[in-house]
């Protein structure tokens, strides 16, 4: 009951502030809405019980990105709370195209059979390292060069005064 | 080889070698060089000819060949051939001599010589003398291998050659925009005949692979009558516009743009003639409403010929309608089944006319070039041989007795009239009188226009004195003239025994004609005998049907030279000046200024053939400029339309969704160079609509 | 090394070696005389070949010693596909090879007075005679569309920088409609090869072979149903009627004469156009001998149409060289009429015919080019008189057009009366086609018509060009006497003449095995 | 464990030489020479290690990667592309005032192509997302990697935001592939589908999500829309690079994706497999004619070049939707066999053809500073042999024969052939876009040959001497192709054997 | 009511959708990024209860979503990069005003 009652609960935020990101025309709003609706997605990883990804989620998520994003929105805008409106036609055919995606979505989740509420899991960080080490190993040692060449090219664009000259 | 063909062959190919040398050297040839090389080669090719007769005539009796006992067939593979798979053989040329061949060769070596004769007096002061006789000395070699041709597919060679020459030589003053569009037509017309005799010869090829004489004669029953009939109309096609006859007449008249020798050796003498000499070889195998159709061409074609004849001012015009219809008279004859009478008159006429061709050349080179009736008068004072041989011409194609037309033109009624009577006799249509009633009128009206011309060109008062002034005529110009004059009387038909050769040649083909005429449904193949008719006896006219038929002409036209010649002396003897009164009476003036347009033919040819193929053409053109590219165009077209579109609809469709219907609508062509393009967000836009297209349409189907 | 077997290779690869000797020589001048050696000792191999050819061989359509194909050479090539470096004559390629290389050589003396960019036209010229010669020798299904294909680039620039005006428009057009054509045939050769492959082991692209497999009904059972063989026949007819051309893929032809180079105009016209003609016989009817029999109609309603329609567009036009243009495709209209009509005689006809068009054609094409070279322009209208001024040009031109309308005695006549003559007997009951006689009949007649207007139109042109009043301007043009010019004009009139009046001294002796042992198959 | 590396020696030089282009730098006084060279060097290491590596089907490190010929193929392609771009790079590139760009750029490329190459040797959907992203967050920068260059800026904001969404999308259906079937192994899932009786939409919508994404890499009909912007901003090297190397990574990756399912139906004329087949088809043939008729009205030749490179990744496609033997197959069919065959030498074939024609107009653009039509002008005078050279790509590109292009193309349209039944249509959709295609690149040729150089009177050039190498190897190389054909087409059918068609032992 | 996999799907779907709206309708550069991280949030969501529910006792699931999340901020790093770089071209970061290459 407790389970039905936080998901709700955590649900409802998720998703309210979702669609705070989708309404607000400010961009820090935005941002500050997405913080909203990480921290709810990071409360429903704990519900499912994945806690150390609730962790991760909220450090690397609302910790890193989110600042990142902000930092972002500060070097970019002179006005960081100029909005945006966007065109009535614009609006309908997304919109249009939002609840036809929506609803084909839930349809077709609706056919899924219902699994059973699945048992406590013998889950623990512990097993996860494991086989981040093990198993996982060669995806893990990849990421590790991703985020090299990420931050190669991310510091190589953002580096405005070494001076680029090819061609 | 047999000692005739090889002469005649000679004969044949000596002209080409005089066309060869003068090609080549023709040009260094000085006047009047290249004239005495030509004629020297004809001449030599006469004495030929005249050799080969003689060896013909005088054969030993163990000889198969020779006048009375057979002809000298000889045949050459030319082209491998085969109609099936299975049967390889091939077209051959080669030679068919018999005593037809060598009369025709005798007429044409004869008056070729005098034409080249009096040619070198004619076109002395042409720049183009030399070209003038190679073009003569091909034409007499086409000629001579038509006669001597074995096949039709070989005639058909020489046929258009012929042709060919005749187009060189209409078109000879080619900077004479007349003289251009006469060769032009005389081609065209006799291209279209012989569209007709090509289509002839395809089909009996294709029945029977091969077209020489004695086999088209041996072999003929294997094709139905009705398909023979047709192939008899198609050859014949060929003739009626080598012949000029009804309704290809046309381009004869404007051939005379020609010089006026060419007129007389190929549109009088020779090769009008060869479709009467195509019709005779092919008599065996024409069948009997073949023959009623050749019929009928011919007596139309001479009713009209001389009807308009009458009516014309020019004086080498009236002279080419007689001969358009004196070859009607050729036509009738082979169509009543008077083949003897056909060719005799042939021979005949090709002396006269040509005859009264030189003379009229004779006058138009006495008067400068002057062709029309109303400039000259009085001649016979200036150019007294010219009148005189002109005047025999006249009476021998009158018919009047002791002149070489008597003779032939007789035979032709005669056969006619026996015809006629046999019709009668048989029940046949009313009409059929007309084959014989006819000629005969026509045969009143021929000496009268023929006098009409003589008349108002050596009688009476000069019209034009100037001309008068100058007129004047050489020796080299009236010795062919003599000549030819004498054989123009009894001369020409009795005296060399034409007839008689002729005749030979009956006798000579009979043997390859057993089938035909042995076979059911081949008898009474010799005259018009329409198929529908029925068929009681023997319809080859009985001896004394043919006395009777002559008594019946003897009585009706003995005298009609003697009426036309009056006639027109009473008409013509004050110039214009009692036509012109007559004239005055309106229907009369109709009439001839009907008969003076030639009945309107070449309108109606341009409206109803020359026109719609030039429109055709335009049309066709059109079509090709405008609609058959545009169409293969097309697909680049759409494929560049297609291509903005394409290029577009990275913006444009989608933009279009995003920014109104209204807004496209509005400017749909700024539209492209809208500022809102290359838009990433239309970009992802485009990829989650039809991301949720699909996945919504999938849905739909598995539900 | 003997040479006999390597003969054909050696004639396909001297111009090609030309091509690149052209391209190091030092001047213009040796640049065209270089070429001129080339073409001159490739027509002596192709004279070789004719002392190498047996004029009597059994009449299959099989190799030899079975068979009339002669000279063969066999080499792998991409055995995975089986595709065969195969070459070989027999008499239908081997008129059609004797006329590209005497065209050629006429063709290098027409472009002497090509001054831009000389290497790399006479270069080009030299790989089109290759390719041109490659096609009609290869008997490798494959090695025939290469050579199809790569005549085509060379064209293009050959039009496309060295011509008219619109030379880019019709470089263009000429090469997407060739182009259409050879995917068209791209299509039948894979389809035919898989099928073949179910017949012999590894399939084959070897013509002949297939040709066998398609009689022997070995493909049909592979699954070339008869609805398939007519959708191959027609890809493949449709193809070739393109190159030929004929009504309605015919419009690339005009504007590419027209904006042709003299030179290049009579390489198309003489030999390019014959490729269209000899895909025929070598590949569209022996592959397909029973869809073509059962679209006899449609084929000969399509070649009836091409020589009228042609023929009445000749009529039209005020441009000589179009009018020229217009007039080859009313004479190939014959050639596929006479392949339509599967009788020897159409057949031979057909040959002949492609032969002596390739001649007259060069012929009057070379003739527009005098003209243009002299008058500047081709405009019927302004011209006139030239009779007078011209003489002997006249009178080879006289030729060339008589010839072209037909005329007995020249060598346009043989081919269109057997061409007739054979389409009348495809009437008998013992012919290959079982149609109605009317049907026949009327076609044939229909296209007797066209020997009329094809008469109408070259006099036409006769008449504007030569005959009536010289006009002032033209008055002072000079006649061709000079000799570069009369040894083109020479041996083409000569070879007009000669084919015209022994039509069996050359041509037939060739092709009629070979026509026989076509039609064995056939049957 | 350690031996497991061994059959991904390529992939393990990559890195290092990766890692090595970062250091050197530090220890040389040319870095702008040096590098380069470690890096051609390393390049050229890894494609030599591809002969010694055992390239049998094997499934390694718990089914992550796995090797197979197929991917052998695709990785030498790859840096033997890989080689000749930085070639290109090397020789367009100003050394004479910035020297400290090349080991960013280095190390970027040399990432996308490991991530490329992993691409095609994983069928684990975790592998694939992250090779996926390894290929595209490099590229990302590359196409913008003139930072002061507009259309460079322009590019990658471009790329970066419809890439980002694209994955997204992917990833999503990737997370719905692994909570249908409850596993990350592609063949796995495929079994498990294709042995349940129904077909679950979720599974509908998840391969939907999935081939959005490989849609966006391959630049296929409706995802293609980033691709010419992208092309036309990004320098002439990347826009080489990616036109084949990302393209060619996605569709090896697609064809096996495709194949793992048809193989789990047994190439069974199902319904599952034929709406899979026919969608690609489909969306093949409408590549491939948008591709062309674009390109029809494009007067930029970079833009022009990238409207054709959809349309080739069309004509690969059409390869790839070769995937069920019908009554109508020739028999002896293999539908994976004859797709993986065609596309391959294919891919083999574009790489070159590409490469010719970017590199006569790096040249073309070394030299006039544009890369519009009317540079072309005159080529054919002013500079004969980078002219020739572009003259046998484009010919190539067109598909005629005596060109490789003519091969790669006969090839599949063999494929099809054996196919039989509907996929007539295609041929007949090739064959149309071939003809398609000669408008435009003949447009090239055009103005190559028929037209006056657009100065007058310029002077001769040849273009820098690597370059022109490499255009002139290429040509070369396309016109022995059909004289090679039988050597490559045998290389082909031997590479064509797949690995993770069958279930992980 | 047990909470089941069926409401955290329905949930991830509107996280899903939110985050398509999100692109679709901002004209920021960034604020599309953040559409593009909710949609990855959405495909974690996903993942983990995906995992949780599943049968199998694996994790592979929650492996997949912390490289999915790693991978986001890969990705958000990079783009951002992107879009300074556009900001020091453009001025602006509007995509829209990306439109230079366009045809």
């Amino acid at each position: 009951m407790t389970q039905t009652l936080l998901f709700y609960t955590f649900a409802t935020l998720t998703a309210a502030s979702a669609l705070g990101v989708v309404l607000s025309r400010n961009i820090v709003r935005t941002a500050t809405c997405l913080l909203f609706t990480l921290l709810g997605v990071a409360a429903l990883f704990i519900l499912l019980d994945a806690e150390f990804l609730a962790a991760v989620q909220l450090l690397v998520y609302a910790g890193a990105t989110l600042v990142l994003i902000l930092f972002g929105v500060m070097l970019t805008s002179k006005n960081p709370f100029t909005s945006y409106q966007p065109s009535r036609l614009e609006l309908l055919l997304s919109l249009t195209i939002a609840i036809i995606f929506f609803t084909s979505l839930t349809a077709a989740i609706h056919t899924l059979p219902s699994p059973p509420a699945a048992s406590e899991s013998s889950y623990s960080i512990l097993f996860l390292g494991n086989a981040l080490l093990t198993d996982y190993l060669i995806p893990f040692e990849l990421s590790s060069l991703l985020l090299l060449l990420t931050m190669i090219g991310a510091a190589h664009l953002s580096n405005p005064r070494k001076p680029t000259s090819n061609q | 080889m047999p000692l005739p063909s090889t002469l005649l062959l000679l004969a044949t190919l000596l002209p080409l070698g005089s066309f060869t040398l003068l090609l080549f050297t023709g040009k260094r040839l000085s006047y009047p060089l290249a004239g005495i090389v030509a004629t020297a080669f004809i001449i030599a090719s006469f004495a030929c000819t005249i050799a080969a007769m003689i060896a013909w005539l005088n054969v030993t009796p163990a000889s198969v060949w020779g006048a009375g006992k057979g002809p000298i067939f000889l045949s050459l593979p030319w082209l491998p051939f085969s109609l099936t798979p299975n049967h390889p053989s091939s077209l051959t040329v080669g030679i068919y001599l018999d005593s037809l061949t060598i009369a025709l060769f005798a007429m044409v070596t004869t008056v070729a010589a005098a034409v080249h004769v009096f040619s070198i007096g004619y076109m002395r002061h042409d720049p183009r003398f030399h070209r003038y006789f190679t073009y003569l000395s091909l034409f007499c070699f086409s000629m001579l291998a038509l006669l001597l041709s074995s096949t039709l597919i070989e005639l058909l060679v020489f046929w258009e050659l012929v042709g060919l020459c005749s187009y060189l030589l209409i078109g000879f003053w080619f900077e004479k925009r007349s003289a251009a569009n006469a060769s032009l037509k005389a081609f065209l017309t006799n291209r279209l005949g012989d569209l007709g005799f090509l289509i002839g010869i395809s089909l009996l090829i294709s029945h029977l692979g091969n077209t020489s004489f004695p086999h088209l004669w041996t072999s003929a029953t294997e094709i139905s009558p009705n398909t023979l009939t047709l192939i008899g109309i198609l050859l014949f096609t060929g003739a009626i516009a080598k012949s000029a006859q009804f309704p290809l007449h046309t381009w004869l008249p404007d051939a005379m743009e020609a010089p006026t020798p060419i007129s007389a050796l190929i549109h009088a003498a020779t090769m009008v003639a060869a479709g009467v000499y195509l019709t005779a070889r092919l008599f065996p195998i024409l069948t009997p409403d073949a023959k009623l159709f050749i019929a009928i061409i011919g007596l139309i074609t001479l009713t009209i010929g001389a009807l308009i004849a009458t009516a014309q001012t020019d004086i080498k015009r009236i002279l080419a309608y007689s001969t358009i219809s004196q070859l009607g008279y050729m036509m009738l004859a082979i169509g009543v089944g008077s083949w003897v009478g056909a060719l005799f008159h042939l021979i005949t006429h090709a002396f006269f006319k040509s005859l009264l061709f030189l003379a009229a050349g004779s006058v138009i080179h006495a008067a400068g070039h002057e062709q029309e009736l109303s400039h000259f008068g009085g001649l016979a004072r200036k150019i007294p041989v010219t009148a005189a041989t002109f005047a025999i011409a006249l009476l021998a194609m009158s018919g009047a007795p002791f002149f070489a037309g008597y003779y032939s033109k007789e035979l032709i009624l005669t056969h006619a009239a026996s015809f006629s009577l046999l019709s009668a006799s048989q029940s046949a249509p009313r009409w059929y009188a007309l084959f014989f009633y006819l000629p005969v009128a026509i045969a009143y009206l021929t000496p009268f226009y023929m006098t009409r011309c003589w008349m108002l060109t050596f009688h009476g008062r000069p019209r034009n004195l100037h001309l008068f002034a100058r007129a004047r005529e050489t020796w080299i110009l009236y010795v062919p003239l003599i000549l030819l004059a004498v054989l123009s009387t009894w001369v020409g038909a009795k005296g060399i025994g034409i007839r008689e050769l002729i005749e030979r040649s009956i006798t000579e083909s009979n043997a390859y004609c057993q089938s035909l005429t042995s076979h059911p449904n081949f008898s009474a193949f010799s005259t018009a005998w329409p198929a529908n008719l029925p068929i009681d006896q023997d319809l080859t006219p009985s001896q004394q049907l043919m006395e009777q038929g002559h008594m019946l002409t003897q009585t009706r036209v003995a005298y009609a030279w003697l009426a036309g010649i009056l006639l027109g002396i009473l008409l013509y003897l004050r110039g214009f000046l009692i036509p012109n009164l007559l004239l005055k009476f309106p229907p009369l003036r109709w009439l001839h200024i009907w008969l003076y347009r030639a009945m309107y033919f070449d309108e109606l040819y341009h409206l109803f053939l020359v026109g719609p193929v030039l429109i055709a053409s335009h049309l066709a053109n059109f079509l090709d400029t405008h609609v058959i590219d545009p169409i293969v165009n097309l697909t680049a077209t759409s494929i560049r339309s297609l291509a903005n579109l394409a290029s577009l609809n990275d913006e444009f469709v989608i933009d279009a969704s995003a920014t109104g219907i209204a807004h496209l609508s509005q400017n749909l062509g700024s539209l492209s160079r809208s500022p809102q393009t290359g838009r990433i967000r239309t970009y992802i836009l485009l990829l989650f609509t039809l991301l949720t297209l699909a996945i919504a349409s999938t849905i739909l189907l598995l539900y | 090394m003997p040479l006999r077997p390597h003969l054909l290779t050696l004639l396909i690869l001297l111009p090609t070696i030309g091509a690149f000797t052209v391209l190091f020589t030092p001047s213009k001048r040796s640049a065209r005389w270089t070429t001129l050696s080339f073409t001159l000792v490739t027509f002596a191999l192709s004279l070789l070949l004719l002392a190498f050819y047996d004029f009597t061989p059994v009449s299959n359509y099989a190799y030899a010693p079975a068979g009339t194909i002669q000279l063969v050479q066999r080499l792998n090539w991409i055995p995975v596909f089986h595709i065969q470096y195969l070459v070989g004559i027999d008499g239908l390629s081997l008129p059609l090879i004797l006329l590209t290389t005497f065209i050629s050589i006429l063709v290098c003396i027409a472009s002497w007075n090509i001054n831009h960019m000389t290497r790399g036209y006479l270069c080009l010229f030299l790989l089109l005679e290759s390719g041109i010669l490659g096609t009609f020798c290869a008997l490798d299904f494959f090695l025939f569309y290469m050579f199809f294909e790569i005549s085509l680039l060379p064209m293009y620039f050959l039009i496309g920088i060295w011509g008219g005006p619109r030379r880019q428009y019709a470089a263009i057009k000429f090469f997407l409609y060739t182009l259409v054509g050879s995917i068209l045939l791209l299509i039948v050769l894979i389809g035919l090869y898989l099928f073949s492959k179910t017949a012999v082991p590894g399939g084959t692209f070897d013509l002949v072979q297939l040709a066998h497999l398609a009689r022997t009904g070995q493909l049909q059972s592979a699954g070339l149903t008869p609805a398939v063989a007519r959708a191959f026949f027609l890809c493949t007819l449709v193809a070739l009627l393109i190159k030929l051309p004929s009504i309605p893929f015919h419009t690339w032809l005009p504007d590419a004469h027209v904006e042709a180079p003299t030179p290049m105009s009579m390489i198309l016209a003489a030999v390019l156009l014959k490729m269209g003609g000899y895909g025929l016989f070598r590949v569209a009817y022996p592959l397909f001998p029973t869809a073509a029999r059962q679209l006899w109609l449609l084929v000969s309603i399509i070649a009836v149409i091409s020589i009228l329609y042609g023929a009445l567009v000749a009529l039209a036009q005020t441009d000589f060289k179009r009018l020229v243009a217009y007039s080859s495709i009313s004479n190939m209209g014959f050639v596929l009429l006479g392949a339509a009509m599967m009788t020897p005689a159409s057949i031979n006809g057909s040959i002949f015919m492609m032969v002596s068009h390739g001649i007259t054609s060069a012929l009057l094409f070379f003739i527009v080019g005098l003209i243009y070279d002299r008058a500047h322009h081709r405009d019927l209208p302004r011209l006139g008189g030239l009779a007078s001024t011209m003489p002997v040009f006249t009178a080879f031109s006289t030729l060339a057009l008589f010839a072209t309308l037909g005329l007995p005695g020249l060598s346009g006549f043989i081919g269109e009366i057997l061409v007739l003559l054979g389409s009348f007997s495809a009437s008998r009951p013992d012919s290959l086609l079982h149609a109605s006689t009317p049907a026949i009949y009327s076609l044939s007649i229909l296209a007797c018509t066209g020997l009329l207007l094809s008469a109408a139109y070259c006099l036409y042109a006769l008449q504007r060009i030569f005959l009536g009043p010289p006009r002032p301007e033209l008055s002072n043009l000079p006649d061709t006497t000079h000799p570069a010019e009369l040894s083109v004009l020479i041996p083409l009139t000569v070879m007009t003449l000669l084919l015209g009046i022994l039509p069996s001294l050359f041509v037939f002796p060739l092709t009629n095995p070979t026509v026989t042992a076509l039609l064995k198959l056939f049957s | 464990m350690l031996q497991s590396f061994l059959p991904f020696s390529s992939e393990l030089w990559l890195i290092a030489t990766l890692l090595a282009v970062l250091i050197v730098p530090f220890f040389t006084k040319h870095p702008s020479i040096s590098t380069p060279t470690v890096a051609l060097a390393g390049v050229c290491f890894a494609f030599t290690s591809l002969f010694f590596t055992d390239s049998s089907p094997h499934q390694y490190f718990h089914n992550l990667l796995l090797t197979d010929p197929v991917s052998t193929f695709w990785k030498g392609t790859l840096l033997l592309f890989t080689a000749a771009v930085l070639i290109l790079w090397f020789a367009t590139h100003d050394r004479s005032h910035d020297t400290s760009d090349a080991p960013e750029y280095l190390t970027l490329l040399l990432g996308a192509t490991l991530g490329m190459s992993l691409m095609a040797s994983t069928n684990h959907l975790l592998m694939i997302f992250l090779s996926f992203e390894l290929a595209s967050l490099p590229s990302y920068v590359l196409a913008g990697f003139r930072k002061t260059h507009r259309l460079g800026a322009e590019a990658s904001l471009k790329y970066v935001l419809f890439g980002a969404a694209s994955s997204a999308v992917m990833a999503y259906g990737l997370s719905l592939l692994y909570g249908l079937f409850h596993s990350l192994s592609l063949p796995v899932i495929a079994h498990v589908l294709a042995a349940s009786p129904s077909f679950p939409p979720l599974a509908a919508i998840a391969l939907i999500a999935v081939a959005t994404g490989l849609g966006f890499k391959i630049a296929a009909a409706p995802f293609h829309l980033w691709c010419p912007d992208v092309f036309e901003g990004a320098p002439i090297d990347i826009a080489v690079f990616l036109s084949v190397a990302s393209k060619g990574a996605a569709l090896v990756l697609s064809l096996r994706t495709a194949l793992t399912f048809a193989a789990a139906y047994n190439y069974a004329p199902t319904t599952p497999l034929i709406a899979l087949s026919t969608t690609i088809a489909i969306i093949a043939a409408i590549t491939c004619t948008l591709g062309n008729t674009a390109a029809l009205a494009q007067t930029n030749i970079k833009r022009l070049l990238a409207y054709s490179s959809i349309a080739h990744a069309g004509y690969m496609l059409c390869a790839v939707s070769i995937l069920l033997k019908t009554s109508h197959s020739a028999p002896g069919f293999t539908p994976s066999i004859a797709s993986t065959e065609s596309l391959l030498l294919y891919l083999a074939v574009y790489m070159f053809m590409n490469l010719g024609a970017f590199s006569v107009l790096a040249i073309v653009h070394h030299h006039t500073g544009r890369d519009t039509l009317d540079a072309f002008q005159g080529l054919g005078r002013t500079s004969p042999i980078a002219a020739g050279c572009m003259f046998c790509s484009q010919i190539s590109l067109i598909g005629l024969i005596p060109f490789a292009g003519f091969t790669a193309k006969l090839n599949i349209l063999f494929a099809l052939f054996r196919a039989g039944g509907w996929w007539w249509a295609l041929i007949v959709t090739i064959s149309l876009n071939t003809v398609l295609s000669a408008f435009y690149y003949f447009r090239i040729v055009r103005a190559m040959y028929f037209e006056p150089p657009s100065p007058p009177n310029q002077p001769r050039y040849l273009g820098p001497p690597l370059i022109l190498a490499i255009a002139l190897t290429s040509s070369l190389i396309l016109f022995s192709m059909l004289l090679l054909f039988s050597p490559m087409s045998r290389l082909t059918t031997h590479f064509s054997q797949w690995s993770s068609l069958t279930l992980p032992n | 009511m047990p909470i089941t996999l069926h409401h955290y799907l329905v949930l991830s779907a509107l996280l899903f959708t939110t985050g398509l709206l999100t692109i679709l309708l901002k004209r920021n550069a960034l604020a599309i990024l953040m559409g593009i991280e909710l949609l990855l949030n959405s495909v974690t969501l996903n993942l983990v209860a995906f995992n949780h529910f599943s049968p199998t006792p694996t994790e592979d699931g929650q492996i997949f979503a912390l490289f999915i999340i790693l991978i986001a901020a890969a990705e958000a790093a990079i783009a951002l990069a992107i879009i300074l770089n556009f900001y020091n071209n453009f001025s602006s970061i509007d995509p829209d005003r990306a439109q230079t290459l366009k045809g």
